[in-house]
């Protein structure tokens, strides 16, 4: 699945919720579920410190060139928005992943959450995120 | 005697921002230790200075000119009441707390302070009463000693005898904390420091909204707060100061009005006030902080003081029962100010989740980053009152708290 | 091309302030220099902020924080875009001009400026930027230099490449004379600032309203302007500095907001534009100077440039005939400001007979003595216009001055 | 005459006036016509620096232990305003100088010339010829 049918999966799943709080017991549950970051990369170098919540990330290659991506975050509902990030852009080409345009936390309602003055470092993250894409599509060269 | 719900009713009905839906929900705003709403006669003050008087002050031969300098002035010995300080001279107008305490700092501070010298702050202070005194420390090779704060969020008074000394050239702390809401026994304090020969700098942002200052009684060397926390407009703020202190100090920003004459040769510096008052003030904001200062006198501070901890000891019983909630600061005089955390739960969920239940709080550290590090958290959920809030938002922000921990656990 | 009278007349629609009596007559308000109106899109910006969304910026979680946040930082893309700045982190928020140079002065200032060092001034700076050079001069040692100005109120150009050399580390001049309106031909100056090393300050303050600035074209390395000289509110105020010059600087104002992280051992700071943003900032007035700036941009800087120009013009004819009268700054580059004197006539008199006919200008130095010195005066009449001034504010100006005139003879 | 009459007497001089300007070039005549202060007296002990006009002020006690004030300004308005001030209070006792209550620059509609705003050096005078008053008649005693 591309980047885009992967959005357009994650828009249809929030479209069925009523209102704030479904959406956020949705997140809450992805939140407890995202894989944990193995603890040897939670370090001060993967570490993307928002002003309120911290996120850990880290990158590998797989050997066919795509990027997998895991990561934590102190607060839960980052934590479970950084689920959703990851769910979009996993397991892409780092081109894909350096050129997507992450129009689904917008079309979800929750683009308040991507302002860099939200301090919960999910903006930062996904400015990494696409680093690593540029960065290892120029490697791949 | 408290204020009666049909009383606040009518208090609410002077703020147009708190009528308003959130996420759906009526918004609930206890963000007040971060910055109040503003009554009607403020916003319309502002709006009236544009509408008929703006002009700049002070040099102005003119109609306008003349009548936006009165209002300004006004505003002078309104505050200079407000806090009952000797004479108005005495009341420098900056852009907030911030800006008052860094005044001091780059004034009195590189003046006063040399090599070895001890400057004495608390474990709970604002990063605005630690920072401008850091910066002085490093560029005078001056030392900060800290008062310790007690695990229920008070002075450890027991410390401070040891702690003042005749390397102490000055005391800097909060009235109220703005993390914790205690009030601090400042009283105390300044007769100390005072005993000692040190000079101390009471930082007011968190009080003057809600109870009553009086800084000749008080004693202290300087006092410092913010237009937007009682009830004023954004980029004001006060430094009080003794004249005998102001008078001594070298001016700090160099510009217009501050000055008595320029010339390439030699400048010479204003009396007080104006010493510090270089540039075009906040003349809109100057103005319309003195409608702030009657809102707040319109009432009693005894009617204020009884709404506010009575707001403070319902939310205090009702959530303080909840599994694995601890409150920080449980101190016995407070403010309107609940600090709180729930074991597992990251302060930014809670908030996220009142905030989509149309309840504002603050969480995070609030800016008192020492304080946390103290007690071992990297930051709380904030709620914060004032003199508009009810006992129903109580209710509500109770029951939103409810809901939000029962998602997150 | 000129603004239509009928253009003229609706953009004095949007200024209540401008249609009111003054001592029986209609207002004619000539004192745009000391400060402008505000068109009613700014004060019902500063209304509507207060009525709706007031909240504290950047560490909020909630509705509101987040509004105001978005709103404020709008303010700065706005900035950005409308003096061209490469990137919005360069723009620092301040409280005026005066904050802006004095931040520079203090930071950059005590960094660079060592004994011995030349900072070069022109002999029409306003006070705010004279002063605090002298401030620093005199705490490292160093030295003022001035460029001399000419019987026209011009900069003595064959002068500046000698007072140009290696000592010479800072260049701070305006870019239009509030005494004179002379625009100076800063592009020049900027260019052979650099040449030599140096770096380079503008100040602004007079030039932001009335034609457009570049900072990128300029190459300037420091631009400082006030909100409210260009229709914005009082309080205001922007410092645009290239981004390696703010990244080297030290932080001025230490507290919330400039850090990264505080503890009694180590404080990180944080980076540009919040390192100089230290405290609650004037957050309605920052969002209302946004549109302030959409005030301005809705019309063509020709447009504004033409009219501003054509008014002068027609006040210079009309008055430079009367007996005795003698106009300061009679360069031919000049933004709408007229100073003038009368022989045997102090500038105070005419003020308050030209005020009881409902004329607003201002008379003195305006805070600019070193140049008075220089033509021997102690100061002047200012007449100064704006885009809403019309060209029948001037014949009942020059109406108003004869009969003053001539009753003071 | 007692300060009292002599500021009615002002207030109804001025009460003939039909608008300011009227006013004002009765009080530019005032200004014309005041006793130019002995050149010897414009000192700058002398001096009240208002930050716009300057005005010169001399006290002298006569022998009956009245105060007789010369004055003058830079400015022709502020002198004109000096002179009806002078007028009040000259040749009075030191004890009534330094008691009287000024209340007819406020009655003919000149009261914002005093605010200490204004910048003329007119309030400044005002005070310093009380603090005469005060001087001379502690002096006395
Ligand atoms: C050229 C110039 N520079 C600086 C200033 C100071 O501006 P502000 O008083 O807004 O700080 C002014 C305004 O008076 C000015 O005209
Ligand atoms: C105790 C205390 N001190 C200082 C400040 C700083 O005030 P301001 O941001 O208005 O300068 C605050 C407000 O955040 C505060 O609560």
């Amino acid at each position: 699945m591309s980047i885009e049918e992967r959005q357009q999966e994650i828009v249809e799943e929030f479209s069925v919720f009523g209102d704030w709080m479904e959406k956020y017991e949705y997140i809450i549950d992805l939140g407890k579920e995202l894989p944990l970051i193995d603890e040897q990369y939670k370090t001060e170098d993967n570490l993307i410190k928002g002003c309120q919540s911290r996120v850990w990330l880290h990158a590998d290659q797989a050997a066919d060139g795509r990027i997998q991506f895991t990561a934590d975050s102190d607060a839960i509902i980052t934590k479970g928005l950084v689920a959703l990030v990851i769910r979009a852009l996993n397991d892409q080409t780092p081109e894909a992943i350096a050129s997507a345009d992450l129009h689904f936390v917008n079309d979800i309602g929750l683009s308040e959450h991507l302002s860099p003055t939200r301090s919960n470092g999910l903006a930062s993250m996904i400015k990494q995120m696409k680093l690593y894409g540029v960065a290892y599509s120029v490697k791949d060269k | 005697m408290t204020i009666s719900p049909a009383d606040i009713e009518s208090i609410r009905k002077k703020f147009p921002v708190l009528h308003q839906k959130v996420n759906g929900r009526p918004l609930v705003y206890l963000d007040n230790a971060a910055t109040t709403q503003k009554p009607l006669s403020v916003i319309e003050s502002l709006d009236h200075y544009y509408k008929t008087t703006n002009a700049n002050i002070h040099r102005g031969a003119h109609h306008l000119a003349h009548q936006a300098t009165v209002m300004f002035e006004n505003t002078r010995e309104k505050i200079r009441t407000f806090i009952n300080a000797r004479e108005s001279a005495e009341i420098i107008f900056t852009s907030g707390t911030t800006d008052s305490i860094n005044l001091v700092a780059q004034t009195w501070g590189r003046m006063n302070i040399q090599a070895g010298d001890e400057i004495l702050l608390s474990h709970m202070e604002h990063h605005s009463n630690i920072v401008p005194w850091q910066m002085l420390a490093e560029e005078k090779g001056a030392t900060i000693q800290v008062i310790p704060v007690t695990e229920q969020g008070e002075w450890q008074i027991e410390m401070i005898d040891s702690l003042l000394n005749k390397k102490t050239k000055l005391v800097a702390v909060n009235h109220v904390s703005n993390a914790l809401g205690t009030i601090n026994p400042v009283a105390t304090l300044i007769e100390k420091a005072h005993a000692i020969g040190a000079k101390i700098l009471i930082d007011a942002a968190q009080s003057v909204a809600h109870f009553a200052t009086d800084v000749q009684k008080l004693n202290c060397d300087f006092l410092c707060f913010s237009g937007h926390k009682m009830y004023g407009p954004t980029g004001t703020g006060v430094l009080y100061g003794k004249r005998e202190l102001l008078e001594a100090m070298p001016p700090w920003r160099g510009g217009g009005e501050m000055i008595k004459s320029v010339s390439f040769e030699k400048t010479t510096y204003n009396e007080i006030p104006h010493k510090f008052e270089a540039g075009t003030p906040h003349i809109a904001g100057v103005i319309a902080l003195g409608a702030a200062v009657d809102f707040i006198q319109e009432m009693s501070w005894s009617e204020i003081e009884a709404h506010e901890s009575e707001l403070l000891l319902d939310a205090t019983e009702q959530i303080q029962t909840m599994d694995g909630l601890r409150i920080f600061g449980t101190s016995a005089n407070k403010t309107g100010v609940i600090s709180f955390g729930v074991e597992g739960i990251h302060p930014y969920d809670i908030g996220t989740l009142l905030d989509k239940q149309g309840v504002a709080v603050r969480t995070g550290h609030h800016c008192t980053e020492p304080l946390w590090n103290r007690f071992g958290v990297p930051g709380s959920v904030r709620a914060s009152f004032a003199v508009y809030t009810t006992k129903d938002e109580i209710e509500l922000f109770v029951a939103a708290l409810n809901k939000s921990i029962s998602m997150l656990k």
